[in-house]
């Protein structure tokens, strides 16, 4: 027998930030790919909505045609608000994130990449859905780009602030709506500069400026959300 | 045999470590402290406070009062991390991943100790021809074994382990023991909770009784 | 802010607070009260009439006040958050969570006077507007913090929760604040000043002062008596609190 | 020790229907007042989208009131959608559902009054919150008695739906937004009804036609709609 | 003291009962027999099959082949409900309603054995005191002792207990022993999986023994 065993960190290696993240991605990547359909959902939901939408207005495609933009902010916006479910509370439930926050890596490192993943997974069928869905809406042709640059830089935004919301509220058996009631106020911001853009370009004005301010919201967002969203799951888990 | 806990501050220490919900306290304060080499065995019955205490240690509970020691030097939560492993009710494995996936997963997570791979252990805790089942489709003993199997992988010294023994076989409580025995004799510890129902492993062991404070 | 911290510490033990919000909040409701019925007096009766709107300005007197609170408490419960998260002052958890109903309240009375005053002003009870807009959401960020504080079972983590919403929802008051000047807005843009010029007649300024002195006084009062409640009820079965209660520890334990 | 003890039915009494119906009743009552603020979340929920909505489309009142009657309905069923996951799931994670197979009761029985208490619980706030959002949308408040014969006649329909696609998705674990998927395809009907109403009766055509309808949908499922999501929750649980 | 089985069917009587799960055998053919004031004792090892044979006696399951018969008839699921009381690894316990409430709507839903009371229940549990303690605040040992008293309170003669004995201390396992003990001599039967770490019931027991099909 060892007559002095060897002590702390005892035998192994502690993983980088690199290996973590990487172990999350296939992880993640492996349980998509075994559901592959949940991944389209989020599509798929916005779909439905313009759908709600052009059917409760009626057939009438000049009315459809004002309106799409915004429609087709808010689809976005609310497909992000129900996917935000899956983000940490299928982790909480299992006791996942119970190991995420004993793990030798820093929480909120590990709450960033999950929400990119996150956010890659919901956010990027979705935008490649939007040209079929805007037209859909008959929304001018002219104002397409200016919505897809809006929505690149405005759904990553809205994945972060909601990656503290549903941070805060993980602890929760059922959140039910309580994670909408409390996202959607944040998430406001967001859909009238998003909005505000198309709504600038239509009417011929410049919409830069708001883009902009969407980039600007999002770089400070990937700083401070992370690190909000970790103080929260440690506030929650208990 | 020498003893190191002569020579070295113990591995783990509890001093005056006391813990309340609402103001309510659950455990009063407590001082212990485990040696490497050494188990620590808490008994307790329902509802004593042994699994509070072990989420206290492991950091996902902030005490109330007192400090806890790793290797003789206060620490706070996070840095913690790195010394301890902890198996809990919940057993932390992706219900749509296959088992050796979970595995991986978690090692990508905890890290892994030297000489050891997610296969390996598989084959030790008893779950060999499992590899590629899912989670989901293992019963209540064998998602036990993984989770064991987790332990096993991880390259921290301190064992948390909450009631391993539950859902097992007699195979399966023989397996707790000699991965605990071994673990111990390679200058790990552990600290077990359990009713006493089963055989303690036959290591160095100390003894912690709880009871409600009330 | 070290010496913010040191007070709080020596207000925090909990029997302490509560004779202090015993004996301090009857007087700020008196003294609230009392200023509120002069200014409202003077806005409602002695004040003229304005050349434009008539009588109808005078709802200015309940909602301008109230505007200013509702952001007021709103910034007060971040602050409190903030030391609470930081410092892990117990009180500090209270007070925060005892500011949200208040503040709530505060806002709906907002919405609801300006909604009135709306009628006569542009024709419309509600207007997309970004001032009314914000102030909108501002309720729901008050309701959102009052849910997540009724919704987490441990009082002391469901405080920080709430709390960091309650930090995190911050960013809304300037926005509140510059949305006349932001964006063009059908609201009235900044016309009073409490110090300095004002674009307002000089008459209308005194009572509008008094009343929201008024307000700040009873939003104390109102603070105290829910901080207090609400540290009583987290202190409940502690021995000071029997005894408070006037039941005789003792006597009940010797059997 | 008793030489011929009593068998089968030992000793005890079945519970009635009414006595399982009244347990249920209780239970939910109790657990809505543990969680007043829950009840009101739907309602909120719907605010909330008439929010975004009112904002995507930037300050037009006229455009407003064209697209009102559609929004709101859109807003309240998507309310319902969301509430649709507390339906069962929350009994089915905690073993509830279990125990509600092997009473001695017909798990029909069980489905209909537990959709009734939902439907009670959810919608009626969402009506009485109706009048409020439509002059925040400045509905024309003649279509007003129109939409809500259509929401006090459809929102128990949808709930009926509802029930059957939140059984058949109980056996998942995480159904996120499966469940809308599977819902919003039955819901249109239900949506065309009853935005077609009020659009009827803003042309001054009558709605009353299109409001039958929707009654007669709701007596079918209410005969149909119990027996087959229990159907689907024998199937979903295993 | 004279037999019942001799004068009367089995309680509970499987035939020729067999399992599968996507055509795979879960469980072999089994044949066995319960009767009034007996029971029997389900050993194997960790996924032998022995929670997947309580859920198909329960009616939660859909066996493969094979027939289900209480009190000599053969019934159909919805039919067996009446006879059959259930406690598998899930505790059918709302987080958010007290440790009563929740008794209060289980019997509700499955009726009442005679001269019972919830409340009553719960002092014969051990959990007396807890009464308005919400479920999620209890332990787990708490936690499985309020499953029990919902058994103890269900009318029905034959009871299916997976696992009963996990996460019990010591006298929680005397409790179980008990109960399943004054519950035969009414003339009742139980169904008892465990993995043979604890002793048995001192009761007339049989045993059944599983093996994986494989
Ligand atoms: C529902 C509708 C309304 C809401 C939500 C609302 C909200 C607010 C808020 C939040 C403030 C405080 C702004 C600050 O301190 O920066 C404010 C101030 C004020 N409001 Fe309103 N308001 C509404 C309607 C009206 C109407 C109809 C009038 C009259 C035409 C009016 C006149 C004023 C005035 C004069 C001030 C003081 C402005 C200053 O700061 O100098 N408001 N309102
Ligand atoms: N989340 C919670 N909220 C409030 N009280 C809790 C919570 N979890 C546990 N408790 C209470 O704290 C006490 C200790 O619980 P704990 O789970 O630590 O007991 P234990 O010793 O692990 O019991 P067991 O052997 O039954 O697992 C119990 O009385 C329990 O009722
Ligand atoms: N939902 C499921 N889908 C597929 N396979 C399953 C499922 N549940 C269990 N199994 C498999 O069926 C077999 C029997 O499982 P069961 O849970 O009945 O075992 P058990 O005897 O209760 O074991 P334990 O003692 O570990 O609880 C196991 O091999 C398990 O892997
Ligand atoms: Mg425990
Ligand atoms: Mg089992």
């Amino acid at each position: 027998m060892n007559a002095s065993p060897p002590r702390m960190g005892l035998a192994g290696s502690a993983p980088s930030l690199l290996d973590a993240a990487r172990a999350l991605l296939t992880r993640d990547l492996r349980l998509l790919w075994r559901r592959r359909g949940d991944a389209l959902q989020p599509a798929l939901f916005a779909l439905m909505v313009v759908v709600l939408f052009a059917l409760a207005l009626g057939n009438d495609p000049q009315l459809q045609a004002k309106v799409a933009a915004g429609v087709l902010w808010v689809a976005a916006l609310l497909a992000g608000l129900l996917a935000l479910d899956t983000l940490f509370r299928g982790d909480a439930e299992d006791g996942s994130l119970e190991q995420w926050m004993l793990a030798p890596v820093p929480l909120a490192w590990l709450v960033a990449v999950r929400t990119f993943i996150h956010w890659a997974t919901t956010a990027w069928p979705l935008l490649l859905a939007t040209p079929f869905l805007a037209e859909l809406m008959h929304l001018p042709r002219a104002q397409l780009p200016v919505l897809m640059m809006g929505l690149a830089l405005g759904t990553p935004l809205l994945s972060l602030i909601g990656a503290v919301i549903a941070a805060l509220t993980v602890g929760m058996r059922r959140s039910g709506i309580l994670v909408g009631l409390l996202a959607l106020p944040l998430y406001v911001p967001v859909l009238v500069f998003g909005a505000g853009s198309v709504a600038a370009s239509a009417q011929g004005l410049d919409p830069v400026g708001a883009l902009l301010l969407l980039g600007a919201g999002l770089i400070v967002a990937m700083v401070l959300a992370p690190l909000t969203a970790a103080a929260a799951i440690r506030i929650a888990v208990n | 045999m020498t003893d190191p806990s002569l020579q070295a501050p113990p591995l783990l220490a509890a001093r005056g470590l006391s813990f309340a919900r609402n103001d309510e306290p659950v455990f009063g304060p407590l001082d212990f402290t485990v040696d490497a080499g050494e188990a620590l065995l808490i008994r307790g019955d329902n509802g004593a406070g042994k699994t509070t205490l072990l989420r206290v240690l492991a950091g996902l509970l902030r005490p109330e009062a007192g400090r806890i020691e790793v290797d003789g030097r206060g620490t706070d939560a996070p840095a913690r991390t790195r010394a301890l492993a902890y198996l809990g009710h919940l057993p932390a494995l992706k219900a749509d991943l296959g088992a050796l996936e979970n595995l991986e997963f978690l090692c990508g997570l905890q890290g892994r100790r030297r000489g050891q791979s997610p296969d390996a252990a598989m084959g030790i805790v008893g779950l060999d021809g499992y590899q590629d089942a899912l989670a989901r489709q293992l019963s209540a003993g064998q998602k036990k074994r993984l989770s064991l199997a987790r332990i096993w992988l991880s390259p921290a010294p301190v064992w948390l382990l909450d009631e391993p023994y539950a859902n097992l076989d007699l195979d399966g409580i023989e397996l707790v023991n000699r991965m605990v025995q071994a673990h111990l004799r390679e200058g790990g510890a552990a600290l077990v909770t359990t009713h006493g129902a089963y055989a303690a492993p036959p290591v160095r062991t100390r003894e912690l009784v709880m009871r409600r404070a009330a | 802010m070290n010496l913010v911290v040191r007070w709080f510490h020596q207000l925090g033990s909990p029997p302490y607070f509560d004779r202090f919000a015993a004996r301090w909040a009857p007087w700020c409701f008196g003294l609230g009260v009392l200023v509120m019925l002069w200014g409202g007096w003077q806005g409602l009766f002695v004040v003229p009439a304005d050349y434009q709107q008539g009588d109808s300005f005078r709802i200015l007197y309940i909602h301008v006040p109230s505007a200013w609170m509702s952001m007021f408490i709103f910034a007060l419960m971040a602050f409190y958050s903030a030391i609470a998260l930081i410092w892990r002052i117990k009180l500090c958890e209270i007070l925060a969570m005892a500011c949200a109903p208040i503040g709530a309240a505060f806002t709906v009375i907002t919405l609801a006077t300006g909604s009135i005053w709306g009628k006569p002003m542009w024709g419309t009870w509600w207007e997309w507007d970004p001032r009314l807009t914000s102030e909108l959401i501002l309720l729901f960020l008050y309701l959102g913090v009052i849910g997540l504080y009724q919704a987490i079972d441990d009082r002391r983590n469901a405080a920080r929760a709430a709390g960091l919403l309650a930090i995190v929802g911050v960013a809304l008051l300037p926005v509140i604040r510059y949305s006349v000047t932001w964006w063009n807005s059908l609201h009235q843009g900044q016309t009073i000043r409490m110090f300095g010029e004002s674009s307002m007649d000089a008459s209308m300024i005194p009572p509008l002062v008094a009343i929201v002195l008024g307000t700040k006084l009873w939003f104390l009062g109102s603070l105290l008596l829910r901080a207090r409640a609400d540290n009583l009820e987290r202190e409940a079965g502690k021995d000071w609190v029997r005894q408070r209660a006037g039941i005789d520890t003792a006597a009940e334990r010797a059997p």
